[in-house]
């Protein structure tokens, strides 16, 4: 057990140091807002200097675009520009799922051209999963996807698409056979987006922003070429992209602990800090025994797949204690607030109004990438190998299951 | 021995949910949420007309002579419906604030009007972060005339008339501000529910009627606040059921793996958790009702314990009703957010948890050393 | 609304009182812990003294020893009688359980007979449901009863049996018929608990107690007559009992907020009362809340009573809510006397090692009449009308249902 | 980085786990619950054989030579079979406290002779309920004598020498009593966990030998208590997955409404939120460890949060278990019971959560101060 770098991974970080000081753009207190469409041409133009100067994607092998490094090497790159105000978890999604999907399933010659257009950010893909039919229970989807030639044609829904609106490719799941069994009838593939029968359509969140999308599918085409995987054998390959979905957002996910942190040390009541509150310290002590023990865990994981092991479920549990947490802190920092807590402007509320505006997009967070009582189930049954409930629709032909009012 | 209502508060409670269901959809609150009004003025203005406002004001000073148990009533309707309008403000802060520190004259002439809807008040108390404290206020006045500025303002853009707290000579008192003379300007504040608007209020020697029967304007600030606190914990209830009601509906109709979703035992265990979240909270407001009611010495505890309990159950019910419908839950179409966004505004107003919690200490305290 | 006395309610109070003054034993600072058969002996001196000033089971009709008053009655008497040293709950179970089962389903003359016998505790009952495989499952009881002739042969185990070392007799619910479902296939009766096939063994508890037993039937006999309602009708009969059960011990069980309230104005640290530091205030005002909110709930659920409704499901909400907070103030207590906290001795630590000897019992509530999760599933299912799971044992015949490692 | 312990020492983990599953059974442990000992002897005796109280003493003091990584696994093992023996006392405590306190003519004394288990030791610091704090001690030295009353010392009734912190000319310091010589009486206390036993010692003029090198006895104190902290961390995640595995075992066996009761989602996601408290603990320990081990600056923080999530993630897992087990977890007969007393021991031995939680904050302001 050693929490310092070994002189290799020391000697990484100072080049990386060095490379960010020159290149990544300093925090500043008051950062300043930009727009939705502005935050994605920086991150664009940000991915690509990165991809640039070889530090893109660092653990995927260089003929791929990446730079052929280790997890650990990754969480150093990861720890140093998160000193800086660049947006590299932008693309999070597209690298971090829909890239080992293409690296296990699509061909040499896929691989070797869409990869590094990946990497670089030249090309943006989403993952296409969810739908309003399907949502803790992902393969109940139902977006059809029927094979006419050697064109599979795609009618239906998804929902929930991050970045959907600027994405150029997408990983899709899709029902190919209703008469089998749910989880034996669907298969996956990749997706131009941009073509006639793709509509994509924001979502207004409770908080009022949009950061996700509807997709509609209307006879939109997919090369069989593009298939990822056997036909029918989409919920496999599924859960390969979700696994390496927990282990691209882990670490990256907001707790609430770090904004809070700086709270409690400058809101002042009666003349003092908050901090001096022996209530809000026995808080803080609750928070960050959670917010360590998330840090701790994702780098123990990282330590495991750094030797060769698979991201666990374990991962699940960093999601679950962090929303829950981040949704409890933005309560209690508008509690201390009192009164004018429920005032939200930037410039009155502290923190340019970071608790307020959290206190709104937090349930999101426990409902994102898998509900808490998702999380609970994956925990129990792939981490913990207890039973599974009774399923209610196990065994059944895809179009006998009932659905209820979803439509 | 009798811990429930009476039938005709029953009534009046079954009355006042049938209108509002019917007049006070969430379509409608919606249209004060998206910003295209302050507050339903048709809405106020029918529940002027059936004499909400007037309920517990005496008949001999233009009121309908119930009590607060019929307001506790109201009000839960009123919360449970989210209904967009100034009754916090203008009837449990103003009117009861007046009530609390004019003397006779002054009531006589203004309770009528605040009875019959004439005006709407509000109560403009806040002006920084935390607790309230008496000796630290910096809007002051001096002959007749107030200067100072008031935020977090309950209904305080569209108000016509503000009780203010001041003080003159040093001595803390309230003083009754017509908005819309000169010396004063106001600004909406952009409120985490925008069916509870706030506003800042500046004064600058704004004309002022002092309240004339303040004496200990602390005691007096108290008993307000735990008159409003009751009636709070009420809306707070009535917002705890709606909110149950709605993940119930949606999760009995919704199926996951070829189930109802509401059969699912951490699904029916939440609403279970709900449900005694929302009973405690319920039966706790009960209890402050009686004491509202009979001006029972117990009220400041009964008022503490009603809004610490009801606070925790409205934040927990609207938090995970929106959990409970999944993404959906998350979206500007779905109602939850009105719940969530009206738990964490009831939740602030008169100050949050944390120092309800240490009044209710204080208070519990308090009687057992007497 | 009013929390006060009618007149004629604080008439009756007065009356309480002055028999209680003259007649009970006054509280003192340390009461001193009796033996089990001590405190058996007291109970039964004290409830025969009740029962000749005619103030036993007060909602019950004269004719069957009771005082033919209302449930306001029963609280006035239940809180004026709390103010002394009295073991005024001991035979709730008795009183409280099977004494509502025989007035609905003995014959005129049992009634007549036994339920006066009870009020005066003269004969102790107990009720027998719960069974080693039978828990929260209560229905899934083996211990069967066979016709022969008259009788019904008894065989089989009951657990968890409160005072049956002490009980005349016994109400019990036995299989007759494992053909039919489950839920089909019981039946009720009274046993008599004093005879050659009854065994009775004390389990000890956690805590090192024994306030409970395992009873052994073997081809012990029941008269026909001694039958509770139909053959094969015992769970209707079962559930009404077990509604009798919630209202009887409604504000009954402990919570643990008077013996916390105590400690904290006692307990010194540094120098001052503990109750002075801010975060004990917090939880003081959590538990508070909770505990004041049991008790208007209760209350609420008396009116409902006194007005002719049904005790509801909702009582279940302050088993669940109290159980839980008693374990966590037990808990906290310790933790608030840091490594002295784990002395149990009587003489050292306070109120008589009060929160030592709760914490090792705590666990017991939250299980006893139903654990914490059988609650929220009566909650969420009675009260709330929400779905039941998915019944594995549905229409199944009870011999065929899967049993696991009970035997 | 390498956020994981080594292959040698997982491999003493291995053989520690296969010996304690062989030979300290719940069944012996048992017996000292019952009180038919005051420690496992005979168990204690093959400890010493195999070393483990020589861990992380140097070689040349009659050590193993090792380190506290290695003592971490030890200790995760011992939390794991509940081991009743002296391993808290006389290593993670007196042991650490003579490395810390004693020059080093006493440490060539006496470490060889604890490495090698010849004299049992024990800390005795506290005097009363609450916190330790140095200006309140009552316990004084003069002319190497020693007198005053310790209480809540652990396996204080059967160690052999205590470690004892009392003032001498008003400074605190430590000193080695003989606990068999004269001036000293004890007497066995009732504890929550009669396997891990304390006692009250009573001094009146008893000789003691003050440690040498004892020069900020705050400071000492304070590493003392963070360096046991993140061992004791250790043997609490060791019951933590002791308690989920029995949990686990026995629903996964047990049916009701004819399945398993563990595949009731109640009972699942109890088992889940159990499983997230420890691998949290198991976390934080881990970076304690670290901290232990490389003497790191972090320690401080490290330590109490290490200590702080363990004491909560076992007594989650400790009373979960018991709930999940139904009534037969209430029977002295199953042995659930038996990791709910020892989370309670182990949550109380270096003072409980309030006061390791307020260092955890001071600790965590001071580190952002620097």
């Amino acid at each position: 057990m050693d929490f310092k770098d070994t002189p290799e991974q020391a000697e990484f970080r100072k080049e990386v140091q060095a490379w960010l000081k020159t290149n990544a753009t300093a925090k500043t207190k008051d950062g300043g807002r930009t727009s939705q469409e502005e935050a994605y041409e920086r991150a664009k133009a940000w991915y690509q200097k990165v991809y640039d100067a070889g530090y893109a994607c660092p653990t995927w092998p260089k003929e791929y675009g990446g730079a052929g490094l280790t997890q650990i090497h990754k969480v150093i790159w990861s720890q140093e520009v998160a000193k800086y105000d660049e947006p590299d978890g932008y693309f999070v999604i597209g690298q971090g799922n829909c890239g080992p999907a293409l690296m296990h399933f699509a061909s040499e010659e896929q691989k070797t051209t869409l990869l590094p257009r990946m990497a670089s950010a030249e090309d943006v893909w989403c993952q296409l999963f969810s739908e309003p039919s399907a949502g803790s229970d992902v393969a109940g989807l139902r977006t059809k996807a029927e094979l006419k030639g050697d064109k599979w044609i795609v009618n239906g829904q998804k929902i929930w698409t991050s970045g959907a609106q600027h994405s150029d490719y997408g990983v899709i799941l899709c029902r190919t056979d209703t008469e089998v069994s749910k989880y034996r009838g669907m298969t996956m593939f990749f997706i131009d987006m941009k073509q006639p029968g793709v509509d994509v359509q924001p979502i207004k969140q409770m908080d009022g922003g949009s950061h996700f999308n509807e997709v509609f599918f209307n006879n939109a085409e997919i090369p069989d070429s593009q298939r990822l995987g056997e036909v029918g054998g989409g919920w496999g390959a599924a859960l390969l992209v979700l696994m390496n979905e927990r282990l691209a957002i882990s670490g990256v996910q907001p707790d609430g602990f770090p904004e809070f942190f700086e709270l409690v040390q400058t809101l002042e009541l009666d003349g003092e800090p908050v901090v001096n509150n022996p209530v809000v310290r026995d808080r803080l002590a609750i928070w960050y025994t959670q917010h360590a023990g998330i840090k701790a865990s994702t780098n123990r994981m990282l330590t495991a797949v750094a030797k060769g092991g698979m991201p666990g479920a374990e991962a699940a549990l960093g999601k679950l204690v962090g929303a829950v947490m981040n949704q409890d802190i933005a309560n209690y920092a508008l509690q201390l607030m009192a009164d004018t807590g429920a005032i939200c402007d930037d410039a009155l509320a502290p923190q340019k109004a970071h608790f307020q505006k959290s206190v709104l997009f937090a349930p999101g967070i426990r409902l994102a990438g898998g509900t808490d009582e998702v999380m609970r189930n994956i925990i129990a049954e792939q981490v913990l190998g207890l039973p599974q409930e009774p399923r209610a629709d196990k065994g059944m032909a895809f179009k006998d299951i009932p659905s209820g009012n979803q439509h | 021995m009798n811990f429930d209502f009476s039938e005709d508060q029953k009534f009046i409670q079954e009355q006042a949910r049938n209108f509002l269901s019917s007049e006070c959809t969430t379509a409608r609150v919606r249209q004060t949420l998206e910003g295209e009004q302050a507050y339903d003025q048709p809405l106020w203005q029918q529940i002027v007309e059936l004499g909400w406002p007037a309920t517990a004001i005496a008949e001999d000073q233009g009121g309908l002579g119930l009590g607060y148990l019929e307001l506790c009533v109201i009000a839960e309707e009123l919360g449970r419906a989210l209904a967009p309008v100034p009754f916090i403000a203008s009837v449990y802060l103003a009117t009861e604030a007046i009530k609390l520190g004019a003397d006779k004259a002054q009531q006589d002439s203004w309770l009528p009007q605040l009875a019959a809807g004439e005006w709407i008040g509000c109560l403009a108390a806040q002006e920084k972060p935390g607790a309230l404290k008496l000796g630290q206020l910096a809007t002051t006045v001096t002959a007749g005339k107030l200067s100072g500025k008031k935020t977090a303002v309950l209904h305080g853009a569209i108000a016509d008339k503000a009780v203010v707290l001041a003080t003159e000579n040093d001595q803390p008192g309230l003083y009754l501000v017509d908005l819309s003379a000169s010396g004063v300007s106001r600004k909406s504040l952009t409120s985490i529910d925008p069916t509870l608007p706030l506003a800042e209020l500046n004064f600058d020697g704004a004309a002022a009627e002092k309240l004339a029967d303040c004496k200990d304007i602390q005691t007096l600030l108290d008993t307000l606040y735990d008159r409003a606190a009751v009636l709070l914990a009420f809306e707070q209830i009535g917002g705890c059921d709606a909110a149950l009601a709605m993940g119930k509906e949606y999760t009995v109709g919704r199926y996951a793996f070829g189930r109802q979703v509401a059969s699912f035992q951490a699904i029916k265990h939440k609403f279970a958790d709900m449900f005694v979240a929302t009973e405690l909270a319920r039966s706790n407001a009960y209890y402050g009702a009686w004491a509202l009611s009979a001006d029972d010495a117990e009220l400041p505890l009964a008022a503490a314990t009603a809004r610490v309990s009801a606070i925790d159950a409205y934040y927990q019910c609207s938090k995970e009703n929106i959990q409970a419908h999944g993404g959906m839950g998350f979206t500007w179409e779905f109602d939850c957010h009105l719940y969530y966004r009206r738990a964490q505004a009831l939740s602030l107003i008169l100050g949050g948890n944390p120092q309800w919690k240490e009044l209710l200490v204080e208070r519990l305290l308090r009687i057992k050393a007497a």
